[in-house]
């Protein structure tokens, strides 16, 4: 296994600790409850905003904590969803008088861990708001099923709403703007090798050399189908394809256009997609004015990328152009 | 009477328990046809928990232990499995509430009890391919074997049968609940993880019931 | 061949566009010689800084250059130093009257352009300064080689003489101070995996799957020596005992500890790492009071990661402190 | 006579620039064992464009043709490859400026200018194994053997051999220059490629003016 590993059950505690160390007097780490949060929340002048998906995915989102964006994350092993118990115990520690929001990706047992959080958080008189995020068009939605997982997406989401809680508004105020957000907000991702799991310590599914999976899912689920691998124009004009057909994104749209990396792509090949992605996009009339190009929300060291748009107007671009101070600033 | 009947409970619930960690990697390859891979990593996680922290569990009763054993598993377990398998727990804990020696009829109903508790927590139905597509029928076959005279271990050995003819027939089928149903038509390719972890379940305690 | 990739051969050329089109207005590229450059330089009152080594580093050095950094990036192929005509037309397009301040890694091919750069650029009348950046302490440094490699630790150079250049520090002192970092900082790296060259198509090494290659270069050159895979721990000992006995950085010594990944680690484990690493430091009474965790220079999607140390003082703990704009910045 | 020379001089260079991009790969791969693997690549680019651009090259004689051509180089590649190479061929080409039908001598002569510029634009001496422990004795060989009244071919013949037995006589040697000499003692396990480059040009030039 290619990892910096020590015994891989501690492998988020030792991470937290990490992210502890480099951030020392800005944030406060629960090692109960995989808690990273702001050392100067809660205040009661602002809503605490908490996510807290599966391990895996850094920089989302226990790197991405701190004035602007959360003000906690909680969360659980590699792949897995928190405990409720997380939830719940992370909440109490969080609560304000303006309330907390929970952020949760479609998945089913986050939404399990969250709902019961949620539910016991309000038994003792605090106020939950619940924002749940699925921007994954590669999966069908359907009302038989869980429908769409929620990927890279959620950046928006959370960057919209860390800047306007910020900014001082209310509990329901965020509920409606980061469900505004998330309804304007696709990706689709591509991935040419699989991740490995500390735990499990061999690789989640076999691709051979000439593959890659189409529609992927941040945990290694398969996608739409198995390909062979295809040039990077040709990769680009179908995750185009599959995004704008989804909302669809129009001529003269402005867009937000975010090519995500999944951990072993390096940050070269990213741009040079989001290059060719920019230029299609052009090409149809939709008008990139924001560009986000790097990681955002990974599966371990899996190679590949997503594609998001997130369709803009003028509360987005002010709420984007806020500053925001993560935990991964890397300068 | 209760007493022997306690030792029983104790003696499944590590039974069940141990399977769990023993069958980690099992489980997790399961899971990786459809999923990602984690399902042995969870369970064998929340069980082992359990294990290492069975001589400080506190109960009085059957309904006790399970319901301890139900917080063990929710604290330690996230993803679908911590509250899917808590919840069963609890639920069926909660079925044997204050009973000091449940007979039969009413582990049959406990077992409906898990079920249904797993359902309104998943939102799931019989025949979306999950871990109910085994406990459900193998319920059934214990009630109606203990309805039709059978001693406990028969009846348990009928369910294990079962439970593994269903665990092997979510083959082929549609998932339509958890991270299997991500993938569509392709998750008819393999069975689900959760079921056939129950079958491996029933049968090693029927094993180990037989074995009295 | 697991990338998102064209023609091999527009690899750079292609990736120079994608980060183009994400920073319209403040940069301009001018693809004759692989130029990044900030669109509001040159300026007369300001020293240019100018970086060019092989692509495949990224986000070293196209993508940082930006107020508070680099003012232009010339890079050659991958893994080639820049042609020396690329330094030369690159200088003249950044020419000040303040002179333009070459950053060089310590590589032949490098330092090599640079130099024939350098000698036709003050031909026509430019001023040119030099650094040579050779922070790599896993090569024997001896007067009878090429000397050190150039790494990650060329991040605090740029760093400090960019936020200088930015307070109207003049050519002379920005040398001064370059070469005043170079010497109290020092970098080690361990892979995991070799990098495939796009043009190659093929790994540049073998390597089992238990393996490591300790004191890797950044283009896949061999390290001091190939060992079976060791835990965090024992990773994390062997990378900060080599740099700290090198300088050496003694107890009470104040520094900037950065954990950098080569390309294809995810951000999880360098913070893992630098949580182990920097209780190592302070162990050895060595202060951690700047932390540096993500990718600086990489080795296309190389997974192994690089520990640098940079001894602080206030002169640098302000410098370090001013911002920093720079294309890659992903919030 | 002069449009003869040139001629042979344009048939030695499309060798050279031919041998180069049909090698890439494995120019590459002997690159690759204590280097960055991309010498090949560095090579075919260069002399490709060289190829490419022949017929837009300007120049009246054979110094003419090889400062064309270190410019080509030059320009178009990166690396170590494109100053060391450029730097070769320019010096040669100013050697044998205005020199409408250079002898033998003057041949060896122009390889020496290429040598020396090498190794001042390198900081290289012989022995610290890279392409010059091929290409020095190599030019050495051709010299005696015209001394010794060989013909063109036969000198160039007997070169070539030199420079293959050089070549291979890399591998033991330690780096002390270029990427190689980051290995230190593990260098001594492969050969140069540069030197080994020098070796397969003076062999293919060998059978192409064998053939004329
Ligand atoms: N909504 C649901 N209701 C009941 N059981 C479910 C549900 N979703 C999944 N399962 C069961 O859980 C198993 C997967 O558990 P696990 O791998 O721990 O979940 P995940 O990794 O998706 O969080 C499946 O094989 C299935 O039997
Ligand atoms: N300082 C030097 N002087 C002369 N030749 C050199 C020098 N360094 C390397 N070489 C030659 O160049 C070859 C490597 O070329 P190349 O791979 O293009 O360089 P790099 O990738 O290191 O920039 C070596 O095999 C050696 O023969
Ligand atoms: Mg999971
Ligand atoms: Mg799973
Ligand atoms: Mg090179
Ligand atoms: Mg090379």
């Amino acid at each position: 296994m290619k990892k910096f590993v020590n015994d891989p059950t501690q492998f988020v505690p030792e991470m937290l600790q990490g992210i502890m160390a480099a951030n020392p007097g800005k944030l406060t780490y629960v090692p109960d409850y995989n808690l990273i949060m702001r050392a100067d929340m809660p205040r009661d002048d602002k809503v605490s905003i908490l996510q807290g998906s599966g391990s895996g995915h850094e920089p989302a989102h226990v790197m991405i904590v701190g004035k602007g964006m959360l003000d906690g994350a909680c969360p659980g092993d590699v792949f897995a969803g928190p405990p409720s118990d997380f939830v719940i115990e992370s909440t109490k520690l969080l609560n304000s008088e303006k309330g907390v929001l929970h952020i949760i990706n479609n998945y089913t047992g986050d939404r399990m861990a969250f709902d019961m959080g949620r539910e016991l958080a309000e038994a003792e008189g605090i106020r939950v708001g619940t924002i749940v995020v699925n921007d994954d068009v590669a999966v069908q939605d359907s009302t038989h099923t869980t429908g769409r997982r929620g990927v890279a997406g959620n950046f928006f989401v959370i960057k919209a709403v860390g800047a306007a809680s910020e900014r001082g508004a209310d509990l329901d105020e965020l509920v409606a703007l980061g469900n505004r957000v998330n309804d304007v907000t696709r990706t689709m991702g591509i991935a040419l090798t699989s991740c490995t799991p500390p735990a499990r310590g061999t690789p989640i599914f076999e691709i051979g050399d000439d593959e890659m999976e189409v529609g992927v899912g941040i945990h290694g689920e398969p996608g739409r189908r198995r390909d062979k691998i295809k040039t990077a124009n040709e990769i680009a004009e179908e995750l185009v394809e599959a995004v704008v057909v989804d909302l669809p994104y129009e001529s003269g749209d402005e867009v937000a256009l975010m090519i995500n990396g999944l951990g072993g792509t390096p940050i070269s090949e990213l741009y040079l997609v989001f290059g060719i992605a920019h230029a299609m996009l052009t090409d149809r009339g939709i008008n990139v004015t924001r560009s986000y190009v790097g990681e955002y929300c990974t599966s371990l060291e899996m190679a590949g990328l997503s594609l998001t748009l997130c369709k803009l107007d003028d509360e987005l671009n002010m709420l984007f152009d806020d500053p925001a101070d993560v935990a991964m600033r890397i300068f | 009477m209760g007493d022997a009947t306690l030792k029983d409970a104790e003696r499944i619930v590590r039974t069940i328990a141990q399977t769990a960690v023993d069958n980690e990697a099992y489980f997790s390859d399961l899971d990786a046809a459809a999923g990602d891979a984690d399902f042995g990593h969870s369970l064998s996680t929340g069980f082992g928990r359990l294990l290492e922290q069975w001589d400080d569990l506190s109960y009085e009763d059957v309904g006790g232990l399970l319901k301890a054993a139900a917080i063990v598993l929710s604290k330690a377990v996230g993803g679908v499995s911590g509250p899917i398998w808590g919840t069963g727990f609890l639920r069926a804990g909660v079925a044997l509430s204050g009973n000091e020696d449940p007979s039969g009829e009413d582990v049959v109903a406990a077992l409906r009890a898990a079920a249904e508790g797993i359902m309104q927590r998943g939102q799931a139905e019989l025949g979306d391919k999950t871990l109910l597509d085994a406990l459900v029928p193998a319920t059934d076959t214990l009630e109606s074997s203990l309805q039709a005279g059978g001693s406990p271990q028969e009846a348990v050995a009928a369910a294990a049968a079962t439970a593994r003819t269903s665990a092997e027939g979510t083959l082929g089928m549609l998932a339509r609940r958890g991270r299997a149903s991500y993938t569509g038509e392709r998750s008819r390719e393999s069975v689900d993880a959760g079921a056939i972890a129950i079958a491996v379940m029933f049968e090693n305690v029927s094993a180990e019931i037989g074995e009295a």
